[in-house]
């Protein structure tokens, strides 16, 4: 043990994105009260400046990668890729929140600070390379999203999702847990290099099937997080109750940035066992599929679609992992990007059409929608053809290369009905098709205003990244390629 | 009835943890007030620490022993969020029966 | 080359010109641009076989072929748009391009004050086209095109008066039954290329001709059974006649040229043409010969009763067009030709005379409703007479010499086929002066003025009369010998003797029944009732074929296929597997109860789940 | 004196964490989590945890369990009613209940077989002294990211509590 | 940058420019898309002389890389492969000459966002184009699934009564096939390493990259589903007479014109060259589907009470030679089989615009609804005869050759194929002329007999009923009022408001008779150039077969499935 530490420039840079977020974070805190009524609209622009600052930063901390602060953290293009990944989702939600937050009356600073400390802890939770920075990210961002999930505590719904949320949460959290601490027992360490070696030596390595049974327990953690069946009840209510800003964002960043750390812990310490946990997997991508893509074809709520639509999106995304290949987590990575846009833009249509009170949700209700607004019935077109796997979308590409990565594992079955839960997916977002521009516009849609600027922004940004993911997944699919190459060297 | 060893092996404490872990899980199952529900987790994560102080007696180390620390504070951060929504359910629901709030389903 | 390809051209430029610009033209430049494209046709054709030497040194026995264009190229299959013109369909040119003519004539007249004539010319015009391709092609696919063409405008002409419900189905019926035939026809062909590897006649009659007769001979029995399916189709014998008679909607001029003297011989000729295969296909042969005669008596009963005037010139088409076929399979192929031509004449006449008679009284058919029109209108009546003298087989008269050469072939054949023959030939008498003595003696039981036709339509009369009686003395059966393989023919007088008394025999019963003693014929009805109500009714052909085809296939696509199979099973099967998932989806939303104990039962059965299968099963294993 | 030490802490802790689930009243629960955590302390003391035995009494048995005893008694929480609404948990939760701890405590009695026994006074690196050097040396960032945690907290506490957003 | 690639990107640039115009001036959209699709029209017929001229080699080829990801797809990754042979430069052609007519026929009769509406066809031909000329696999299923979203949004929105049901149907039933298309395009890319559709097909061929006799034919068959579904063959066919009936006039032009030779295509194009084993001995039984759809298409046809469900069975009918003739492994079958795409669509195409025309006047496509229409409107009447005829084969007209061909190469192989094939040429005659007689002859509805026939009652005689009315023969009796001739029926009916083609409708339909006659006469300017692309199509589906009977001894254990799949034959 050290006597003395002092950390060197280089580790501070490389956490550089953490603390500017933290920064900005308790600087809209402190300016909320001096600054007034009237100025509030500067709380949501300096968080944006704080996020793009991150942004910057994230992606200059690239250059220099290796390990910080005692391997607690490990900057490499794996996390990279997903701190900018959360951080950009970030953005959009701040984008389309502002509209929220004004129309329900509830422009305080402290949804912005909550939104950047829960990216905080994503970022944390994308670079961990240390079990203990693994669950405490996992809190930070989980606490954060918390309390944002009954950020209108006047409100049932938003009351409901976050105590479900909380309680589940941390129901599961404590499985988690008690893995950590079962892994720290066999292996003597918590860092998930240092496992990954242990268990690789044959001389040194504790039973086998404590691993497994520790790997499970904290499977169910990360499950949880990702919403995999069977873990996955709790997010069709939450993402319903919760306000659509937030729900847009914990479909996408959190479930990425858990996806993240499910993928290193899985891809990296337990390697080794992976003839355990793939079969595991393995079940449980198709189940969380199915349950997904079939629970939502009744659905009449479209957050709750959408929620159930997210469920079956990490299916296809567990199917990446299953191949547990550099190539299968390229291909999550590749999937989990594409869907943060095409999901934040969905929601965020979502958030302009429910107006004040959230109160208009049912499909049905946007019937006619193409006719009233050509503009965002197009757009969330193109986002529910993403989601539906139409080609030249994001949503596509994603899809067939996990596909593909899943072939080259050898998962012939899992591909085909991998496939054919997709043909299902397009029940369901084709009805909201169908609703919008085949029902002759209802009240709901009469009465609709026009897009404001933060939406269209965040709307825009995410159709645009959706096609051009589409069209052009190269570079991002290069670096992921490369990224997952090197992290489970 | 095997014999009373001299000294305590370790795995006793981590069947006590386990035990703990599971009356932990009991409690959220069978538990229907909110409150209640939440400190079923907080056994939970107390069973958990022991199990982590015992690890850490294991190894010789004092790592299981920060960790330990850690999910205290955690648990500290989390009662306070957690009072705080579930103060704000009962402000709007006026009742405490975790079977009661299940307005959103299906 | 004689640019064959104008023959059938200038029919062709006249509908088009018609088709296109006739309804706003006057009627007198229809006439010209009908009448006139028939013409040159017909010159054409003359100018044509001149050159080759029919009316001098006499026409080459080789055929005189012309090559225009590949119509169908693929793999080894060529199919060139070729004309050829050979002894054979010299004939039929003549007769196609000489009676089209009378009868374009004829119609000028009969058609003056209906409706939509252009559009009438416009067509016959067109199907003097598909007739001519027919006639002139060079192989078995441009023959189809005939084939198909002709069948077409009977098809168009049939149901020329559209708004009447009948005339449409008639159409219909024609055209459909015809389709049965192609069915058959069209297999030859492609029986014909898979073995023979062309279409072309030249190459096909060669192949068949090198080969030794008994040899082959299933292959030969197929294509030849399946190409008379397709001639009884087109040349309405047993079992598609059924829809000549019905194609007497159409108006009379269509029924002398299309279902008289042209295109219902088509079949004749197709099998004509095809000699050179039939006679590897014995047994095809007799089918051709046995389905001929019983389609002659058939035909011929029938018409002794029906009261139709068309009707019974349509059954006695249908009769006289299973003497052809006797002939062809007869081996006679020579004479069933020489049929072919005298028919046209002779039943060219009397459907043209049949419709100056129905010209004359207004409109009606009705045998029955006529009578003593032989003073009212004398040209007519005279002309009739003639035909009815050579259908009957009266010696010196066209029909006298085919339909001899025929019988003396069938009893060559088979004797019982002549005997046979010979009866239908007194039917074919009998009811041939049964509808002329209904119609022009005795008394006139109509209401209307009759009136003698215009000289248009007389003008074509006169000419046909005259052939009718003086065909007979054409050398064609002599002219067309070196076209098919040889038959051995000893003529024995008697034969020719029996058939000419059975015919006079036919014409004694008819005065004796219809002018001498009229209560007879009613007698005779009722006392055989039964008989009389099946010869009237048909046979009941019509309806037996709606009870046992038609209805079968409506009623059974209808609730079985459609209704049962479609909508009830593949649908029901799709709709079903989406209610399926619609199902699964309403069952997995009810795990999702919303009570976050029960969740977190899931979770707790899931981390069991997950424990047993990554830890302990692993420790088991 | 380890073994009577043990089985007695351990005995109680069962005990009060057994309290805890059957109890229909929110107090009687806190209570006897409160009991628990006081027994785990001394196991922890008995495992040479001493620091973090002292934080166990302080920060969760002293701050914690007030804080669930404050929010408790201002809301004035009754007794549960009987009702069910849950048939997962009607019908499976016992059985559910009794294989998760079985299997749970059939994998952890396999662990760690050639461990020594505990020996009171056998471990002392549980100091103050060691786990404050520990969280200031190769702890330090989790230590420092903590306090975002805390922040979270507060604001949420001001967010949930508070009366106008 | 070539014409082709130039062809495929106008359409799409036309499509962005036409959704951007201003909501307001809907006819200057509608202009400008049709100008775009003219040009493209025009543009495409520089395409012929190059690929007619060639000896079976890809033309207009374009080969860039588009997706590269080294390491993580193997080999070149995804390109952007076009080039075009025989066969899909007349489908090309077919694609960009029915768009414009597809715009024009909408002229008038769409008036609900007409400006998307337009803007969707232009996309659509975006997809079909790209769909038969993708040399890539991956981009082969890019365009094939871009396709389905304008016609989706064709039916749907512009649709009829049921057209939701219909659209969502369409849909489904095309994504339930190619999932698995899909899915068998990856495995290939496992095997092979490639989505270069010639480098697989040389890799296949060559026995570089063998298949087991198992994988060949799970592959076939996934890759068949999807082609079978867009065909429709038997019994995958239910979605194609509903999304017909309820798609608006264009819509099922372009979908049964058009769209249904994706299927075919794909069948000749990918299924017999890939995997010519499976293709070879599946045959059978899809055969036996081909002629199971075409008698049964034509006797579903035969009961139809709706014009375009009418038309849309007998598509069923139709696309069955089709199939029929790619199965059957001959030259004149496959020639036959492509032409018969080609007729279909035009005939079929023609079909459909004829029906519209009857709607825009009637509003119904019952035909109980019509009657008599010849007599109002004669040219419609003619028009619509011309293409009854070529639908049902006449000779001279186009269906016909196709008919001929795939028929010939079917009795190459089998004459019974032939036999029961040929029935459906009967029974197509059945129900077309049943149609058309219901619907143009006779009398309108509405009007009694006695109206426009005076003394027709009580001349009936004979149980057929021919007898005639007497007027009709008589050339005297000019005076009554007969209404049989079309001269003088405008007068007489003038409340039954079915106008004769009007100069738009007959500019739309002119180019299709013209093509209807062209190919049923002047077939050579169309068949060399197949020909020579499915020669080499059928040497393809041959030459596999020999290399893996010698391959055995190199790679030892995919033995037995080899020699079994080649001691089949």
């Amino acid at each position: 043990m050290p006597v003395n530490y002092i950390p060197t420039g280089t580790e501070y840079f490389r956490f550089l994105p953490e603390i500017i977020l933290t920064l900005v974070a308790t600087a809209v805190m402190m300016l909320e009260p001096v600054i007034g009524q009237r100025h509030r609209s500067v709380l949501p622009n300096l968080s944006l400046a704080g996020l793009f600052a991150a942004l910057w930063a994230a992606v200059v901390a690239y250059s220099n990668p290796g390990p910080a602060f005692h391997d607690m953290l490990l900057i490499d293009g794996f996390s990279t890729f997903f701190r900018v990944l959360v951080i950009i989702v970030g953005i959009l939600v701040v984008f389309a929140s502002g509209q929220y937050l004004s129309r329900e009356k509830a422009e305080a600073g402290e949804y912005h600070a909550l939104l950047l400390f829960s990216i905080v802890g994503q970022c944390i939770l994308a670079s961990a390379n240390e079990l203990m920075m693994v669950f405490i990210g996992i809190e930070i961002s989980s606490i954060a999203s918390y309390i944002l999930a009954g950020y209108l505590r006047d409100d049932k719904r938003n009351n409901e999702s976050a105590i479900k949320y909380f309680l589940l949460g941390s129901f599961a959290t404590a499985f988690l847990l008690y893995g950590v601490a079962w892994i720290y027992g066999l292996t003597g360490s918590t860092n998930l290099t240092e496992i990954r070696r242990i268990l690789n030596t044959r001389e040194i390595a504790p039973s086998l099937a404590l691993v497994g049974t520790s790997a499970a327990l904290m499977f169910v953690g990360f499950a949880f997080k990702v919403s995999a069946a069977p873990f996955q009840v709790w997010a069709p209510d939450v993402y319903q109750g919760a306000p659509v800003p937030v729900s847009a964002f914990m479909s996408a960043g959190p479930k990425a940035a858990a996806f993240a750390v499910f993928l290193r812990v899985y891809m990296t310490a337990f390697e080794p066992i992976s003839d355990r946990w793939a079969p595991i997997i393995w079940i449980s991508a198709l189940l969380t599929m199915i349950v997904g893509n079939f629970a939502a074809i009744r659905q009449q709520n479209i957050k709750r679609m959408l929620a159930y639509s997210s469920i079956a999106h990490a299916g296809y995304v567990m199917v990446a992992v299953t191949c547990h290949s550099s190539i299968g987590t390229a291909a999550a990575m590749f999937y989990l990007a594409s869907y943060a846009f095409m999901n934040v833009g969905a929601f965020a249509v979502v958030t302009h059409f429910a107006r004040q009170g959230e109160q208009y949700l049912q499909i049905d209700e946007m019937a006619g929608l193409a006719k009233r607004q050509p503009a965002t019935a197009a757009l969330l077109t193109i986002f529910l053809l993403s989601l539906l796997g139409v080609p030249l979308t994001g949503g596509f590409f994603g899809k067939f290369y996990v596909f593909k990565a899943a072939l080259d594992a050898h998962l012939v079955w899992l591909t085909v009905l991998g496939l054919l839960n997709s043909a299902v997916a397009a029940f369901y977002y084709l009805r909201i098709i169908v609703v919008m521009y085949m029902h002759e516009p209802g009240e709901a849609t009469e009465s609709l205003q026009p897009l404001g600027p933060g939406l269209k922004t965040a709307i825009w940004i995410s159709a645009l990244a959706t096609l051009i993911l589409g069209i052009f997944p190269a570079h991002v699919l290069n670096f992921a390629g490369r990224s997952a190459d090197l992290m489970m060297k | 009835m095997p014999p009373i060893p001299a000294a305590v092996p370790l795995s006793w404490y981590l069947v006590l943890s386990a035990v703990l872990f599971s009356l932990g899980v009991a409690g959220f199952l069978f538990r229907k007030n909110i409150i209640t529900v939440f400190m079923s987790i907080e056994l939970m994560l107390n069973a958990v620490n022991l199990s982590f102080i015992a690890f850490s007696y294991h190894l010789k180390q004092v790592d299981g022993q920060i960790f330990s620390f850690f999910v205290m504070v955690v648990a500290a951060a989390e009662a306070a969020v957690g009072l705080g929504i579930i103060l704000t359910v009962y402000k709007n629901r006026s009742t405490l029966e975790i079977d009661e709030i299940n307005s959103m389903k299906n | 080359m004689h640019q064959l390809w104008l023959i059938p051209v200038f029919p062709l430029a006249g509908f088009a010109i018609n088709g296109l610009i006739g309804r706003k033209s006057s009627k007198n430049v229809v006439n010209a641009v009908a009448i006139g494209s028939v013409l040159l046709s017909f010159l054409w054709v003359l100018k044509a076989l001149s050159a080759m030497g029919l009316f001098g040194a006499g026409m080459p026995e080789e055929a005189h072929i012309e090559r225009y264009f590949t119509w169908i190229q693929s793999g080894n299959l060529n199919i060139g748009f070729d004309f050829a013109v050979d002894r054979l369909s010299a004939v039929m040119l003549l007769v196609v391009t000489g009676i089209g003519l009378l009868i374009h004539i004829y119609a000028t007249g009969y058609m003056a004050h209906e409706g939509g004539y252009y559009r009438f010319f416009a067509y016959l015009n067109l199907f003097m086209f598909f007739m001519l391709v027919l006639v002139l092609a060079a192989n078995y696919l441009i023959l189809f095109i005939g084939w198909e063409g002709v069948g077409l405008c009977s098809y168009l002409l049939i149901g020329f008066y559209f708004d009447k419900k009948f005339a449409g189905d008639a159409g219909k019926k024609a055209f459909i039954v015809n389709r049965v035939g192609d069915f058959g026809y069209s297999l030859a062909m492609f029986l014909i290329v898979t073995n023979f590897g062309s279409l072309d006649f030249g190459k096909v009659f060669e192949a068949a001709k090198a080969m030794p007769v008994d040899q082959g001979a299933g292959i030969f029995t197929a294509i030849c059974l399946l190409f008379f399916v397709g001639a009884a189709g087109k040349s309405a014998q047993i079992p598609l006649y059924v829809w000549l008679p019905d194609a007497m909607a159409g108006p009379t001029p269509v029924s002398a040229l299309i279902h008289a003297a042209t295109m219902v011989t088509a079949g004749v000729y197709m099998i004509a043409r095809s000699s050179a295969l039939f006679v590897h296909a014995p047994i095809a042969m007799d089918v051709v010969a046995i389905v001929g005669l019983a389609t002659a008596v058939m035909a011929a009963t029938i018409g002794l009763v029906q009261n139709d005037i068309k009707k019974v010139y349509a059954y006695s088409t249908v009769s006289q067009l299973g003497y052809m076929f006797l002939a062809l399979g007869s081996g006679a192929f020579a004479a069933g030709m020489f049929h072919v031509v005298t028919h046209a004449f002779f039943k060219a006449l009397l459907f043209l005379g049949a419709g100056s008679v129905i010209h004359a009284v207004g409109g009606e058919q009705d045998l029955r409703k006529m009578g003593g029109l032989r003073t009212k209108i004398p040209i007519t009546f005279a002309t009739i007479i003639c035909a009815a003298l050579a259908i009957s087989g009266v010696p010196f008269t066209s029909g006298a010499a085919s339909k001899d050469e025929i019988l003396i072939a069938a009893y060559h054949h088979a004797p019982w086929m002549y005997w046979v023959g010979v009866v239908t030939a007194g039917m074919t008498a009998f009811y041939v002066f049964r509808s002329v003595f209904m119609a022009f003696f005795g008394t006139y039981r109509g209401k209307a003025h009759p009136h003698e036709s215009p000289l248009t339509m007389t003008g074509p009369l006169m000419i046909l009369a005259v052939l009718s009686l003086a065909g007979g003395f054409i050398p064609l059966p002599h002219f067309l010998e070196p076209m098919f393989p040889k038959v051995l023919e000893e003529s024995e007088k008697w034969l020719e003797y029996t058939a000419v008394a059975s015919g006079l025999l036919g014409i004694a019963l008819a005065y004796l029944f219809y002018v001498a003693s009229p209560s007879l014929a009613d007698a005779a009805s009722k006392n055989f009732n039964g008989l009389h109500k099946l010869l009237y009714h048909k046979y009941y052909v019509d309806e037996a074929y709606d009870a046992s085809i038609v209805e079968p296939i409506v009623q059974g696509s209808r609730s079985v296929l459609w209704k049962g199979f479609d909508s009830g099973l593949i649908d029901g099967t799709v709709n079903g597997i989406g209610h399926r998932a619609m199902n699964i989806g309403g069952a997995l939303r009810r795990l999702q109860s919303g009570n976050i104990r029960s969740y977190a039962a899931w979770v707790v059965l899931g981390s069991i789940a997950v424990i047993v299968a990554m830890g302990l099963t692993g420790s088991i294993r | 004196m380890d073994v009577p030490l043990f089985l007695l802490f351990a005995f109680i802790a069962v005990a009060s964490a057994i309290s805890l689930v059957v109890q229909t009243h929110p107090i009687s629960s806190a209570l006897s989590l409160v009991g628990v955590m006081v027994s785990l302390a001394v196991l922890y003391l008995l495992l040479g945890a001493e620091f973090i035995a002292a934080a166990q009494i302080i920060v969760y048995a002293g701050a914690v369990m007030v804080l669930f005893v404050f929010v408790i008694m201002l809301l004035n929480a009754g007794t549960e009613h009987k009702s069910s609404k849950s048939p997962m948990v009607k019908w499976f939760g016992i059985p559910l209940f009794a294989v998760f701890i079985g299997v749970i405590s059939f994998s952890v009695q396999g662990m760690l077989p050639k461990s020594e026994p505990v020996v009171f006074g056998a471990f002392t690196q549980g100091g103050p002294l060691e786990v404050g050097r520990a969280l200031f040396t190769v702890y330090l960032l989790p230590f420092e990211v903590t306090s975002i945690l805390i922040l979270i907290a507060l604001i949420g506490a001001i967010v949930l509590a508070r009366k106008e957003i | 940058m070539n014409l082709l690639d130039i062809l495929i990107a106008v359409p799409f640039i036309g499509f962005t420019a036409v959704m951007l115009l201003p909501k307001s001036n809907a006819g200057a959209a509608k202009m400008i898309a049709l100008v775009i699709a003219l040009a493209i029209f025009v543009g495409s017929l520089a395409l012929i002389g190059p690929v007619a001229a060639s000896k079976g080699e890809w033309q207009f080829v374009t080969n860039v890389n588009w997706i590269q990801v080294p390491g993580l797809l193997p080999g070149e990754g995804i390109k952007y492969h076009t080039g075009m042979d025989g066969i899909s430069l007349w489908l090309v052609l077919l694609s960009t000459f029915l768009t414009p007519i597809a715009m024009l026929i909408s002229w008038n009769s769409v008036t609900d966002r007409p400006k998307e509406f337009f803007a969707f066809l232009l996309l659509l031909e975006f997809g079909l184009i790209g769909v038969f000329v993708a040399l890539d696999l991956f981009l082969f299923y890019t365009f094939w699934e871009i396709c389905l979203v304008p016609m989706y949004f064709l039916i749907g929105i512009w649709g009829h009564d049921r057209r939701i049901y219909a659209a969502v149907k369409f849909f489904l039933y095309t994504m339930a096939g190619s999932v698995l298309m899909l899915a068998a395009i990856l495995y290939l890319n496992f095997k092979t390493g490639s989505f270069d559709y010639p480098v697989i097909l040389n890799l296949l061929a060559s026995g570089k990259v063998p298949l087991t006799h198992i994988e060949q034919t799970l592959l076939f068959l996934a890759f068949f589903l999807a082609f079978a579904i867009k065909v429709p063959l038997f019994p995958l066919h239910t979605w194609l007479p509903d999304a017909h009936v309820e798609a608006p006039t264009a819509g099922s032009v372009m979908l049964a014109s058009v769209m249904l030779k994706m299927g075919t295509y794909g069948l000749v194009r990918f299924c017999l060259p890939l995997f010519p084993n499976a293709a070879r001995q599946n045959a059978g039984w899809i055969v036996a589907l081909a002629i199971i759809g075409i008698i049964y298409g034509a006797l579903v046809a035969l009961v139809q009470p709706n014009m375009k469900k009418l038309v849309a069975y007998s598509s069923v009918s139709h696309l069955g030679f089709v199939v029929l003739g790619v199965f059957s492994f001959t030259q004149m079958g496959l020639d036959g089989a492509v032409y018969q795409m080609l007729n279909h669509g035009i005939s079929t195409g023609a079909l459909f615009i004829l029906v519209g025309y009857l709607y825009e006047r009637r509003h119904s496509l019952e035909i109980s609804a019509y009657g008599g229409v010849a007599t109002a409107a004669p040219w419609l009447a003619t028009v619509f005869l011309i293409t009854t005829l070529a639908s049902i084969g006449l000779p001279t007209l186009n269906n016909f050759i196709g008919e001929f061909l795939v028929l010939q190469g079917a009795a190459e192989v089998n004459f019974q194929w032939t036999v029961f094939a040929a029935i459906g040429v009967i029974l197509s005659a059945c129900y077309m002329l049943w149609m058309y007689q219901r619907t143009f002859f006779g009398l309108m509805p509405g009007q009694t007999a006695d109206a426009g026939h005076g003394h027709s009652a009580g001349h009936s005689h004979g149980p057929a009923g021919h007898s005639h009315d007497p007027g009709h023969d008589h050339p005297h009796d000019h005076g009554h009022d007969h209404a049989h001739g079309d001269d003088h029926a405008h007068d007489a009916h003038s409340h039954w408001h079915m106008p004769d083609l009007s100069l738009r409708e007959w500019v739309a339909i002119v180019p299709l008779l013209v093509l209807m006659v062209w190919m049923g006469m002047g077939s050579q300017s169309f068949l060399p150039s197949i020909g020579v692309a499915t020669a080499r199509t059928l040497e393809q589906s041959k030459s596999n077969i020999e290399y893996q009977v010698k391959i055995p001894s190199a790679v030892p254990q995919q033995t037995a499935p080899l020699t079994e799949a080649a001691s089949a034959r």
